[in-house]
């Protein structure tokens, strides 16, 4: 018994040793990847890992970038928020990475930011969030609210008629603040506050029979009705369960998420769901050649031809092609120029319109509103024409009003144009 | 077009109803040449194209309108690639099918099958799924079965204008069914509200519609009560008033009564969940005092099963999840044996390390599950025989998956305590709980009867996991989100009594459920936590203290 | 209240469990330095009174006094182990973590709450008495072995031990020479013999012969009462006693 | 006098060359590593990166974590599945310190409210947010908040006798409770995201290096001092007491100690240490959110101070030091896999290691040490299976 646990912790501690020592190639640029593998963000992250690394196959074998070949740096931060900044520590000190893709929730990314900014690095953030923030060192390639909620209202209201608002949401900083926005917007539209109802459950809620009851009810009291989601991660898979036994169909009262996507529903079957929107900056059904080449690219990669795309993907596409853009514009890999040398810069989406990163660290993006197809695909009924460029800060919040962010000129994040004063996460 | 269109149907159908009696739409002679050219046109068609050939196809009576016109609704409609040929599909195109099978929208007979490659569906959106459904609806009724007839009368009464209104009064004419006569009075009832009516109408209107507890009506009556903004009331009638307060008042009445047993019903199902989920838990930490961090990972196991399940048997969706209930209990069970066999026998006396050594095999499960199935979620379908909504009125309504699910968990307990008290197996697993060396000595093989226990806990985590896959994600990450609820709820029940179990999983959903309106459920879950860490308090070992005689039945 | 005379007093003491009457009405009265055998089939309440003496349950009804002053029933285990009684369980329980000497010293007469026992240092004094019974039970050459490595009688002494070094006024001992060797059972007799006078001393226990060689006044319990109470030849031939000895 | 001479025998017998080696270690590392990181040039491959540097604080503070689950579960036998609570309150204490002291710098250039304050319309500031500008304050909260939590928990279950599973499961939905009203953004606590983006911390730059460099050495001083502490405690007649009472609770009550007021304040003092830890990580970390109350992060801890060996203070440092490091290399080594081997290692060292890591090391003086394998639980399970409390 001694003897073996001797061998067992002596060749424990020769793997542990082996395993810290094994150094990495060397001269190549270093492609940092930030997402979770492991945990409850696994389930979307994953995939966002792998394209990542789709693209900087794709980019070697066009020769790689400055004639140095690119080479991914993959960690798991497993979901956890404080190993976020951890991981990051360590991708820009000891690999000295020249760019990360990475994160997905607003808090590992505020997790990173001081790290980021600390150390000088710069991050491709391609999620959808909830604005009120721009960084000096972060790509935010993901919608603000004025390029998801507010569009997906319009159309509601525009054109199918809905006069009743159930804003539900999980109790965290997005929902919050999106439905702050929207609420802003809806009473500004001339909806009577009781005529908006807003709820919020929390993270993994499984349990919708009550809450779904009462949407059932809310929706049949003689206006049209509809649910604005901005239900997170596990919680939608039981919610649209529960949707589809309660027969809650998309003609009586729509639901519209903005965090449900083709992954999301390759998790449940979509055909009780069929008709109920979602509103996207790219779909994956929406045909263009560009898209068509990417679908197939990711499925021959993935070995996998029933894999979905998904918005986050696209943004991460944008987000690599922008990054090498820049580099070459510049020159070099070096952080400083390259920021300098992103707003401005273009490149083509896969949905057949320009991103272009704007002085805010913010891009410019289609909105769609698509409907669920039975086999778990959307059907795009709206789109807005051209596209819309992202806010830092909204439009519709009063003490957001006199914030701009403008790295171009001001060069400052929160620049308060009634204080005329820089402050905030980039104060010096 | 539209417009005109609208104008004229009622008076087509009227027409209709007094030429060709009965046999309304039925008899109208139309061209199948005709019918064929006009399906054609909805393969170019935009969704404002559509839904004119939509009403074109309605008005134009052919029989076959109505297979079509469902199976556009249930995404069945295709025209083929190479012949621009439209065809109905036998089912909906699937994720992983290849071809369909072809059906002639004229004969509606199969016509061979083709590859998913050659074929184009014929989109449709929500707005034109409200268009066939209404017209679907007004072909339903004249049909002879009188619940079909129903379900189209309360179609039409979704949209109450003229039109439906006045297709509602022909039928009145006509219906022989009281109970559709009686829903057509409901919804003329309604619409009479809508309109200037004088006040005998009014009060008519508002004695039919007196008890009926579907949200529109006691907005319409409210609407009689509303003031103008100078103070006076909108309909002057003090008597139309009246009743529509009185009328208001014992809406709200029976609504509290029906409120209340709904919210009664939702703790009930919410507790079986839980239940469910703890009484696997009851036995291997309960009986067993093995803290089975693992527990969570074995109904993860149990879930992807029926994933796996529904997988192999795609044509027999209905029956898979009977199928997959002893496929996960096998699973799991036989997972459970291997765990104790090889890490947990090793453990007795340190019970402490099993939580260790358990945690340590979770991760591994996870990880597992991670690298066969990949991180994302898996689709399990719900069969179609427990989808749909049990709805007693328009007030008190249950999904059948959550009624099924509080049958199955108690169905689940009940043949546990079976088990338990009548087989050998069962007195065995509650000698060696009580007296391990007295059982023994009594010639009970004690580490069979361990394997067994664990096995029998490790299987029921796993039926559990059937049930949850119709509730929620099957992904990774399953066990996690309901392992601390099951163990509160072994706990909260008294440690080693599956009785206790029951009792408590059912306590903590119900008041978690009333609480739930009032609080908001991320304070509800908060005031459920506080009051069981202050219950344990008062009762130091839970609902059902183990006492030395009984350990785990009664 | 009480006999000035009684160390204890039990009054009309009944605890039932379940419905069943583990102690019924039991009435008991023990002298100060007395040493008390007390004997009984099982089930006959023994341990039971033990334990409501003790504080480790509460009975339905009755009193229980100290010292003619102190009412047992209101105070828990610490309360009444400070108030100086003293108790050895029938299965020998020591600290099987503890080494012999911490095992004793934990044992000592005192203040005992945490602030004073986290900057207690030994006095000469206690020192000198912890060896003194160390040498009393025979344990001196195990002092600094771990309570988990002593053979069964060594458990015993070493219970045995920590009761001196508690000091009890009144001692309960709960069937000390079980699985004891005849020598150390005549030590141990010896020990608890000049125990009393001292101290109160409640011995309860199976070993007829022990018993014998010890007790001067023995009481028989039965069925949660006292059957018969005198010394031990007395006891011996009651026929009520006799009859539920041998069920006849 | 004979007795006299072997009480001294006695005494040495005691000093373990553990302490000495865990002492010398953390000397070690509160000299070594500012002077690596700031003498040392960045080129050098001895140079301690900010990276090494926070990676190097977070594990002192993990390790004063374990340090406190160890004392009430290696010495109690009280196994508390909830202590991440502590530590995250004295984390969250820090934290509405730091968050007061980036005053008008803020985004919305509120010199009282915090950024989300602004955001979610919040007028004034909560009452519970008052004197959190002043350090003073706010430190006596970092010992006062899980300290009052701890004694209030811990008065309740004591005094009913809630022990065993009952209690590791309580504690688990106490961290659980306070993790879903830390999550609400009602509460007043920044909701999900919790507190980031610190400034300063009494005046000095957060971002700096020689900052960095400084809590370190301020970790290890703690550190070092709480093992002292603890080594004192657990040597001491109330050390033993608490054994003891992990042993026979029964026992250690007919001897006349109070079981319930042993357990409260060596579980309050072990509370108040998870604080002191969690106060110490926020700075270093650079954010606190209720993650930190998830039930899972004090079902490591536990394991940390179980890899490491129970009962032995060093081998609960040992624990998180080990662990914590696999967990960083793993996460890098094999992102897609690491679960299996920080999952084997788990099962392996339970299954071999019953002493944990600290077992191996061959050492006379410890065999008075707890063996948790032969030693009876808290948790009132034995012989496999669960026996109530007498």
């Amino acid at each position: 018994m001694k003897f073996k646990s001797m061998l067992v912790a002596s060749s424990l501690l020769v793997a542990v040793i082996a395993v810290g020592g094994v150094a990495r190639a060397q001269d190549t640029i270093k492609v940092g990847v930030l997402h979770s593998l492991s945990g409850t963000m696994a389930i979307s992250e994953t995939t966002l890992k792998d394209t990542i690394l789709m693209m900087v196959d794709e980019q070697n074998k066009k020769g790689g970038l400055l004639g140095k070949k690119l080479e991914a740096v993959v960690v798991d931060p497993a979901s956890n928020w404080p190993l976020f900044a951890e991981k990051a520590h360590e991708l820009l000190e000891k690999d000295k990475v020249a760019v990360v893709f990475g994160c997905w929730t607003s808090v590992s990314r505020k997790s990173v930011l001081p790290v980021f900014e600390k150390d000088d690095g710069l991050l491709f953030y391609p999620v959808q969030y909830e604005g009120e923030e721009s960084s000096r060192n972060v790509i935010y390639t993901g919608a603000a609210p004025n390029q998801q909620a507010i569009p997906a209202v319009d159309y509601l209201m525009n054109e199918v008629g809905v006069k009743r608002w159930v804003l539900e949401g999980t109790d965290y900083v997005y929902p919050r603040t999106t439905n702050k926005i929207l609420e802003a917007y809806l009473l500004a539209k001339g909806v009577k506050s009781s005529n908006i109802s807003i709820n919020y459950t929390p993270f993994g809620f499984s349990d919708w029979q009550a809450r779904v009851a009462f949407i059932k009810k809310f929706g049949s009291e003689g206006l049209k009705t509809a649910v604005v989601s901005t239900i997170n991660g596990d919680a939608n898979v039981p919610f649209y369960k529960e949707l589809a036994n309660e027969k809650i169909s998309a003609e009586d009262i729509p639901v519209v998420a903005f965090s449900v996507g083709e992954e999301e529903l390759s998790g449940l079957d979509a055909r009780p769901l069929v008709g109920h929107l979602a509103a996207w900056n790219y779909f994956e059904s929406i045909n263009t050649p560009a898209n068509r080449d990417f679908i197939n690219e990711w499925h021959a990669y993935i070995k996998n031809p029933k894999r979905t795309t998904n918005d986050p993907m696209e943004a991460h596409y944008i987000g690599f092609n922008l990054w090498v853009k820049a580099v070459q514009k510049a020159g070099t890999t070096n952080v400083d120029k390259v920021i300098a040398a992103l707003p401005g810069l273009e490149t083509p989406n896969l949905t057949g319109g320009i991103a272009k990163v704007l002085p805010n660290h913010h891009i410019t993006k289609p909105v769609y509103i698509g409907e669920v197809r039975a086999d778990g695909q959307f059907s795009v009924v709206w789109k807005t024409k051209g596209e819309v460029p992202g806010d830092a800060w909204s439009k519709y919040l009063p003490e957001d009003k006199t914030i701009v962010a403008d790295w171009v000129t001001l060069n400052c994040g929160n620049y308060n144009t009634a204080t005329k004063k820089c402050s905030g996460q980039n104060y010096k | 077009m539209r417009k005109f269109l609208l104008r004229i149907y009622p008076w087509v159908i009227a027409v209709l109803v007094s030429v060709g009696g009965q046999g309304l739409v039925y008899s109208l002679p139309s061209s199948d040449a005709q019918f064929l050219a006009k399906l054609g046109e909805l393969r170019d068609a935009t969704y404002a194209d559509k839904e004119k050939i939509i009403e074109e196809l309605g008005a134009s009576g052919h029989p076959n309108v109505r297979a079509v016109l469902r199976a556009m609704l249930e995404d069945r409609l295709y025209f083929r690639n190479n012949d621009q040929n439209i065809f109905l599909v036998k089912s909906a195109a699937q994720g992983d099918s290849t071809s369909l099978d072809l059906i002639d929208p004229l004969t509606l007979k199969g016509a061979g099958s083709a590859s998913i490659d050659n074929l184009t569906e014929i989109g449709i959106n929500n707005h034109l799924r409200r268009v066939c459904e209404t017209t679907l609806a007004r072909f339903g009724l004249s049909n002879p079965d009188a619940s079909v007839r129903l379900d189209a009368v309360k179609e039409i009464e979704k949209s109450l204008d003229e039109t439906n209104v006045a297709l509602l009064r022909e039928q009145q004419a006509v219906e022989t069914s009281s109970r559709v006569r009686k829903q057509i009075a409901i919804g003329l009832a309604l619409a009479a509200l809508n309109d200037q009516s004088d006040s005998k109408t009014l009060r008519a209107a508002i004695a039919t519609l007196r008890g009926n507890l579907d949200p529109a009506v006691r907005i319409k009556l409210e609407g009689l009560l509303e003031k103008s903004p100078d103070g006076s009331y909108l309909e002057s009638d003090a008597e139309v008033r009246a009743d529509a307060a009185a009328a208001i008042k014992s809406i709200d009445h029976w609504r509290t009564f029906f409120s209340s047993i709904e919210t009664l019903v939702f703790g009930l199902s919410e507790g079986s969940v839980l239940v469910l989920i703890a009484i696997g838990l009851a036995i291997t930490f309960g009986v067993m005092g093995v803290i089975n961090m693992a527990h969570g990972e074995l109904m993860m196991l149990g879930a992807y099963t029926t994933y796996v399940v529904q997988v192999a048997m795609p044509l027999h969706i209905g029956s898979s999840v009977l199928v997959a209930i002893p496929a996960a209990f096998i699973v799991s069970g036989l997972t459970g044996i291997l765990i104790e066999r090889t890490v947990i026998r090793v453990l007795y006396g340190r019970p402490l390390e099993t939580l260790l050594a358990t945690f340590g095999i979770s991760l591994i499960l996870q990880q597992l599950v991670r690298s066969i199935f990949t991180a994302l979620n898996r689709s399990v379908e719900t069969p179609a025989w427990m989808s749909g909504t049990l709805q007693v009125n328009d007030a008190l309504s249950m999904t059948y998956v959550r009624l099924y699910v509080l049958i199955f968990s108690l169905v689940v307990f009940a043949m546990l305590v079976l088990v338990l008290k009548f087989t050998r197996t069962g007195l065995e697993i509650r000698a060696v709980a009580q007296n391990r060396a007295m059982a023994r000595a009594m010639g009970v093989r004690s580490e069979w009867v361990d394997a067994m226990t664990f096995g029998l806990g490790s299987g029921i985590a796993g039926v559990a996991g059937v049930a949850l896959s119709q509730l929620t994600n099957v992904g990774p990450n399953l066990g996690q989100a309901y392992i601390i609820d099951s163990f509160l709820v072994v706990v909260f029940g008294g440690v080693g009594n599956i009785w206790g179990s029951l009792v408590g999983g059912m306590c903590m959903g119900i008041v978690d459920e009333l609480l739930e309106p009032y609080s908001g459920a991320v304070l509800a879950k908060i005031i459920v936590l506080v009051a069981l860490i202050l219950f344990i308090q008062r009762r130091p070992q839970g609902l059902f203290p183990p006492t030395g005689r009984a350990a785990e039945s009664q | 209240m009480g006999d000035t005379s009684h160390i204890l007093d039990v009054q009309e003491l009944t605890v039932s469990f379940d419905g069943f009457r583990a102690l019924n009405g039991l009435t008991l009265g023990i002298e100060r330095g007395e040493l008390r055998c007390i004997i009984g089939p099982n089930g006959a309440g023994k341990t039971t009174m033990m334990d409501v003496i003790t504080g480790k349950t509460r009975p339905e009804s009755g009193t229980v006094t100290f010292a003619s002053k102190v009412d047992l029933l209101e105070l828990d285990e610490p309360e009444i182990a400070q108030a100086g009684i003293g108790r050895k369980f029938q299965k020998p329980t020591v600290f099987e973590q503890l080494t012999v000497r911490e095992n004793l010293e934990l044992a000592l007469a005192g203040n005992k709450s945490f602030l004073i026992t986290l900057l207690a240092r030994m006095t000469t004094a206690q020192e000198d008495k912890l060896y003194d019974v160390l040498e009393t039970i025979g344990l001196m050459e195990q002092h600094n072995d771990l309570g988990s490595v002593l053979s069964h009688g060594q458990k015993q002494w070493l219970e045995i031990g920590m009761l001196l070094m508690q000091e009890p006024k009144l001692l309960l001992v709960d069937e000390p020479v079980a699985g004891m060797t005849p020598q150390e059972s005549a030590h141990t007799a010896e020990l608890l013999q000049s125990l009393a006078g001292e101290h109160s001393v409640v011995v309860v226990e199976h070993d007829m012969d022990f018993i014998r060689s010890i007790a001067k006044r023995v009481t028989v319990l039965h069925e949660g009462r006292v059957l018969a109470e005198g010394d031990m030849d007395q006891v011996q031939n009651d026929p009520r006693v006799i009859e539920v000895y041998l069920g006849v | 006098m004979t007795t006299r001479r072997r009480y001294t025998l006695w005494v040495s017998a005691r000093r373990d060359p553990g302490t000495r080696w865990f002492l010398g270690g953390l000397v070690l590392i509160g000299v070594a590593v500012p002077v690596l990181n700031l003498a040392v040039p960045a080129s050098s491959p001895f140079h301690v990166s900010s990276y090494g540097l926070t990676l190097i604080g977070k594990y002192l503070c993990y390790a004063l974590l374990a340090l406190a689950v160890d004392l009430i579960w290696g010495y109690c036998g009280i196994l508390s599945l909830g202590h991440a609570a502590f530590f995250a309150l004295g984390g969250y204490a820090m934290g509405m310190y730091l968050m007061r002291e980036i005053g008008p710098r803020g985004v919305y250039g509120n010199p009282i409210l915090p950024d989300f304050m602004v955001f979610l319309n919040w007028k004034k500031l909560p009452w519970f947010w008052y004197g959190f500008n002043h350090f003073g304050f706010a430190l006596l909260m970092m010992l006062l908040a899980p300290g009052l939590l701890g004694l209030a928990f811990g008065w309740f279950a004591f005094r009913s006798r809630v022990t065993g599973v009952y209690l590791s499961i309580i504690t688990q939905a106490l961290t659980y409770a306070l993790m879903l009203a830390f999550f609400r953004n009602d509460t007043g606590f920044g909701g999900n995201n919790g507190f980031t983006d610190f400034k300063d911390i009494l005046g000095f730059d957060l971002r700096s290096d020689g900052v960095h460099d400084v809590l370190v050495v301020i970790s290890a001083v703690v550190l070092g001092v709480s093992y002292l502490v603890c080594r004192k405690i657990v040597a001491s007649r109330a050390g033993r007491v608490i054994q003891a009472i992990r042993d026979s609770e029964t026992r250690t009550r007919f001897l006349g100690y109070r079981v319930e007021s042993f357990k409260l304040w060596v579980f309050v003092f072990s509370t108040v240490l998870a604080g002191i830890a969690g106060a110490l990580y926020v700075p270093q970390i650079g954010i606190i959110n209720p993650s930190e109350f998830s039930p899972i992060n004090s079902i490591e801890v536990v394991i940390w101070v179980a890899v490491g060996g129970r009962g032995t203070l060093y081998g609960a440092v040992a624990g998180a030091f080990l662990v914590n490091y696999a967990k960083t290399l793993f996460t890098t080594s094999f992102p897609d896999a690491w679960y299996y081997a920080l999952g084997a290692l788990f099962v392996l060292v339970t299954l071999l290691l019953p002493r944990g890591i600290i077992g191996l090391i061959p050492n006379r003086a410890r065999t008075r040490e707890a063996d948790p394998s032969s030693s009876r639980e808290g948790v009132g399970i034995k012989d496999g299976r669960y026996q109530p409390h007498s």
